[in-house]
């Protein structure tokens, strides 16, 4: 059962995502923002649904797409904005940047640029939490497109043999870059993939934050009591092309117009208003609300300094030597 | 003579040895429908088709270790890493395979394969797009390094890559994708192994390749303010390398700076310098300087990213230090 | 149907390999032979009747575990021994040895040592075959163990995406090395691997040449029609250690007695009494012709001169030029 | 003191190390109940179970990805690769992923990681198995490189890099494992970076590290008895090097000879040759030189084998070049 606060709180959390994320593309529009920036607009329901079944201390890793994740941990968008604009003040002080988001407060492990890397690395956090048997769990984000690199099946292998409490989510958005998942995947329903590794596997629709987290609440309970690891596919969309350089000529006209008729964010709308659990000027409220900390966000990362060429030097490794450079 | 863009002379060339040879074909990533995230297979996919031109999974050591296996067997895959970072991925397909199959079936099979990928940094894609690791592939014996620095070698060399019977990376830069430059209308091929002398000079000889060889340049003009004339050598290819080229130059010009954008620290300049002083050790009026990337992974931050990466300028203080 | 020729020539084959393997083992005793070497006694089953159903110039690739496909590939026993020797009449010149044998003229493309690494070349095999429309077929064998490593997924899925005619020969032998493939894999039974993908899959009894010679017929005839990859798992067992130096203290005494019970070899040679495709006499004859072959093989090997000095700078590439090292 | 074998003093060192602290745990394949390929991880299974001995599936990059997850939730795993050639197949993790996280994210999560692998050639294992790549981890920043050659230094160095709170690659080599030297009873430690004095000499300074140390103290015995004292300097770590030592020393021989197993061309060597005659140009009496593999994969037939790798008769021969 989810509470009515909770899916106020979901509502809420997809929103801040959506409307921080506008800001990034108009910032990136304007240079303040470099690099590859690859925009989770359209999938705000899955990183939503599945985090908040999580505990505060369980721990998240995602890929490059990493916007949502970083802000459905709560991590702070003002360092968010900030880092993106390559800041002093940023979550990483200005070195990891879109791709590169980690928040250890959170237990949020990043921000990956190598499309499948972080699958072991989940893996690893797992055999973290088993072998010193804390009750945390771990929830892994990736795309479609990464269930054919070699390390994908690695991953999902040791998990399965070493019992670890992991969860690994699939966002299949069906296209990686500009490849159909047909093209580059030999079970395109992502979720029987789990089958090859005796490993359950479960579908879900990505475009209803309810819906994920109705199932991620059962999946967190069965892992976290040691049935070991889980696949899970969350069915969804991109909005925007795959990154900010991206034109999108591969998709259909049709295909994205129907996709976004299943926006998560309206849909929820409808519901929360039909279970009266918000009116439409509590919406409204919370739309302005957005709008601030967007404003903050923005305004934080501009006035924040730019890290000091010192830094170059720092962080290649926590402890130095003399014979370092410019140790 | 017309001029184009480096992506358009590449594509140039894997237009014309498709059409001259249907062993011929490519693969990698977003290469076809979407037409290359550098834009350097653009078209392919509409005059080849999808049997020539070929979107494969993300998996890059199945897309080596794929075009490996087609190249034992005769053809003459082109596959595209699409950035050298990734081709990590793959190293044990490009090492353990690729450059030892040869020697270790004492010579039964070739392997005609060109794996063509972009190095290099510069458009603050951080620590896991963007480093030039041409250096590791030099150490390593059996596989050919062709790292061209205009649109003009770029055709000339790939084609010639292509029709090589041994194994090449042929690796690119970002930065130089949409930089221009003077192309012949048809053929011509370009030898493996031979420098080409940018810019000729008389004080110094400052040997670079890929982006850096611009650097060089801009480094060149600058010094001839101060009345040094440098002497630009470009390798071109590393594997193999044109020492004859690099030490006659130096030997007359008795100054040498390398520059490069990999690490400096055990990067390719090593091995120059390194044998520069071994070979000419009289001739040298003053230590081999190395310019090359800071020893860091590369940072998103625009100005720390400057920061680690080498310039021209670096280059002028470099040539400053052992001309003045 | 199997023919009674047939049957014979697989005898023969079998019997082949069981006693140039056992020189083998002789001569690396006496140090005539160095390196890793892995003895195929006990799966001779294997490569001899799944080899036994392609066409001379089908594509077959192997690991390090290498000298009963070389054979089976009818490659020429005293090439074989001299390589072993490390002499220049070997089949690579005496720059393989014995991980590394490969057969151009037999289309055996070797003899590969890194666990999964021949994986994605036979894939590629594959691809030479469908890009150019001949029929040819690729076999490609591997062990176990392999079945974990990352590029073993991203060649089923490639071979299976681009409807490839490979066939995928798992030769369980239950160990890596060491290690038990309960410990090792979370599909224990091999064969079921291939429903991550979509794909056949077979299991056979490995110590049976006439049950792998039948399902090879098969599946071969499939692959070859264009239904694409499949994979066979064939149960079976090496009587020797992993590599010469390895003692084998891992595996209990019962388990190896129980298969050597199995022995492919005694076996075929009952059925072959019994279907009165060979007396007593003929397999006797047999025994001596086999004999005579390893005494030749082991004496053109011997005698046989070491690589010149020279030999070190050839075949690093087949294209040399002025800077290249000794050009 | 006592004398024990190299792999003994692994085993002790990994042993303490368990005992001290429950977060150390080692993974590998078959170093459980094999007991390792080179025995060293004998008897730790027996002693601390299959919770902290892990046997693992053949995934060279799951075991480092594995391990770095661990590591980044604040584990000491040690993973073992059988191989360095292994090692290549797990190259992204450890380049792209282990070397770069604490850089890439500011900081915020360390990797106390410490990645055990045998590199080296000479016992006919050919051109996938015996390869001593080390140049490629000192090239890319964000990675200990630590490659002892005495039994004593292997315990004390392993010890710290377990110790240590960044990415360590701790190489050993195939044919040092049975290898016999004293180590003193009971705990300690040798901090990383600095280079060890292997055997005092006036006359020319030989950098040598692994294995080719004992060659490089055969070559000093045989340059000994030719009236020539050459120093023996063993870095031990090549990430932090100590380039005080190297400079000090070679200040004062004004010769040097770095021998490495790696394949020359462009190795460790070349940066340590290049930096020589960077700061020291006036200083050398004659070029410095390096010893180093053949531009080859390694071939199997022994007399190949043995003709591609470098020995004590080539160090001196190189000592012999610049002194005489
Ligand atoms: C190893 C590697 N290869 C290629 C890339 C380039 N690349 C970045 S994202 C991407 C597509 C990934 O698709 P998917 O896994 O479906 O995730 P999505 O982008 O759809 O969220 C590719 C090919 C990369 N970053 N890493
Ligand atoms: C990438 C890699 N990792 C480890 C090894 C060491 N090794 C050689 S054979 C082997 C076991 C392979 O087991 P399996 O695949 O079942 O084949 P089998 O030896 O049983 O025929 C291992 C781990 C290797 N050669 N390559
Ligand atoms: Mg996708
Ligand atoms: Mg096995």
């Amino acid at each position: 059962m989810i509470t009515a606060t909770a899916k106020l709180r979901m509502y809420r959390q997809m929103l801040l995502i959506r409307r921080l994320e506008e800001r990034v593309a108009e910032m990136y529009g304007e240079q303040a923002i470099g690099g590859f920036t690859h925009l989770y607009i359209g999938q705000e329901a899955v990183a939503t649904g599945a985090i908040s079944a999580l505990n505060h201390d369980d721990y998240v890793i995602g890929t490059y797409r990493d916007h949502g994740h970083f802000l459905a941990r709560e991590g702070d968008p003002k360092k968010f904005m900030a880092e993106l604009f390559g800041r002093e003040t940023g979550i990483c002080h200005g070195k990891g940047g879109s791709m590169h988001l980690a928040d250890m407060e959170n237990y949020f492990f990043g921000g990956t640029g190598i499309v499948g890397g972080s699958m072991p690395i989940a893996a690893g956090l797992g055999l973290a939490c088993s072998y010193r048997e804390d009750d945390r769990i771990v929830m892994s984000f990736f795309g479609d497109g990464a269930t054919n690199q070699g390390v994908w099946h690695e991953a999902l292998n040791f998990a399965k043999i070493w019992n670890l409490p992991v969860i690994f989510v699939c966002e299949n958005n069906f296209y990686g870059i500009g490849t159909d998942v047909r093209l580059s995947s030999s079970l395109t329903e992502v979720y029987k993939k789990a089958s090859g590794y005796g490993m359950p596997g479960y579908r879900v629709n990505g475009m209803d934050v309810l819906e994920v987290r109705k199932l991620c609440d059962d999946v967190v309970k069965h892992v976290r009591a040691g049935s070991g690891p889980a696949l899970i596919e969350a069915r969804c969309y991109r909005y925007q092309g795959h990154s900010m350089t991206d034109p999108g000529r591969y998709r259909a006209r049709a295909e994205e117009d129907l996709w976004r008729k299943r926006d998560p964010i309206p849909r929820l709308a409808r519901t929360l208003l039909e279970e009266g659990i918000a009116s439409e000027e509590r919406l409204q409220e919370l739309d302005a609300e957005i709008e601030e900390i967007c404003d903050a966000a923005v305004e934080f990362a501009q006035e924040s300094p730019m890290p000091s060429p010192s830094a170059l030097y720092d962080h290649v490794f926590s402890e130095r030597y003399p014979s370092d450079p410019h140790a | 003579m017309r001029e184009i863009r480096y992506y358009e002379a590449l594509i140039e060339a894997m237009a014309e040895e498709m059409r001259l040879d249907d062993d011929v074909f490519l693969m990698g990533e977003d290469i076809g429908l979407f037409g290359g995230t550098f834009r350097a297979t653009e078209g392919l996919m509409a005059e080849f088709g999808s049997r020539r031109v070929r979107d494969t999974p993300i998996a890059e050591a199945g897309i080596v270790g794929l075009a490996m296996g087609a190249a034992l067997a005769g053809l003459r895959p082109v596959p595209e890493l699409m950035t050298m970072n990734f081709a990590i991925v793959a190293m044990d397909q490009i090492i353990n395979h690729v450059a030892k199959m040869h020697y270790m079936f004492g010579g039964q099979f070739q392997v005609p394969l060109t794996i063509r990928a972009p190095g290099g940094g510069g458009t603050q894609k951080g620590a896991q797009h963007s480093h030039s690791i041409e250096s590791w592939f030099v150490n390593a014996p059996g596989i050919r390094v062709v790292i061209p620095s205009t649109p003009y070698d770029a055709k000339g060399l790939l084609k010639t890559s292509i029709r090589c019977n041994d194994p090449v990376l042929f690796i690119e830069h970002e930065m130089l994708y949409s930089s221009v430059g003077p192309v012949p209308e048809g053929e011509y091929l370009i030898p493996l192994g031979e420098a080409d002398v940018k810019r000729p000079g008389s004080d110094v000889t400052i040997v670079a390749w890929s982006k850096m060889v611009l650097e060089a340049l801009r480094a060149a003009e600058i010094l001839a303010g101060e009345g040094i004339e440098a002497e630009v050598l470009d390798p071109r290819t590393l594997d193999p390398l044109d020492w004859n080229a690099i030490m006659t130059s130096v030997a007359r010009t008795r100054r040498c700076v390398v520059a490069e954008e990999g690490w400096r620290n055990v990067g390719v300049g090593a091995e120059i310098a390194a044998r520069l002083q071994e070979q000419l050790f009289h001739e040298l009026d003053a230590p081999v300087l190395r310019v090359g990337a800071a020893n860091v992974p590369l940072p998103y931050s625009k100005d720390l990213e400057q920061a680690a990466l080498p310039h021209a300028e670096d280059i002028v203080q470099a040539v400053l230090k052992i001309t003045t």
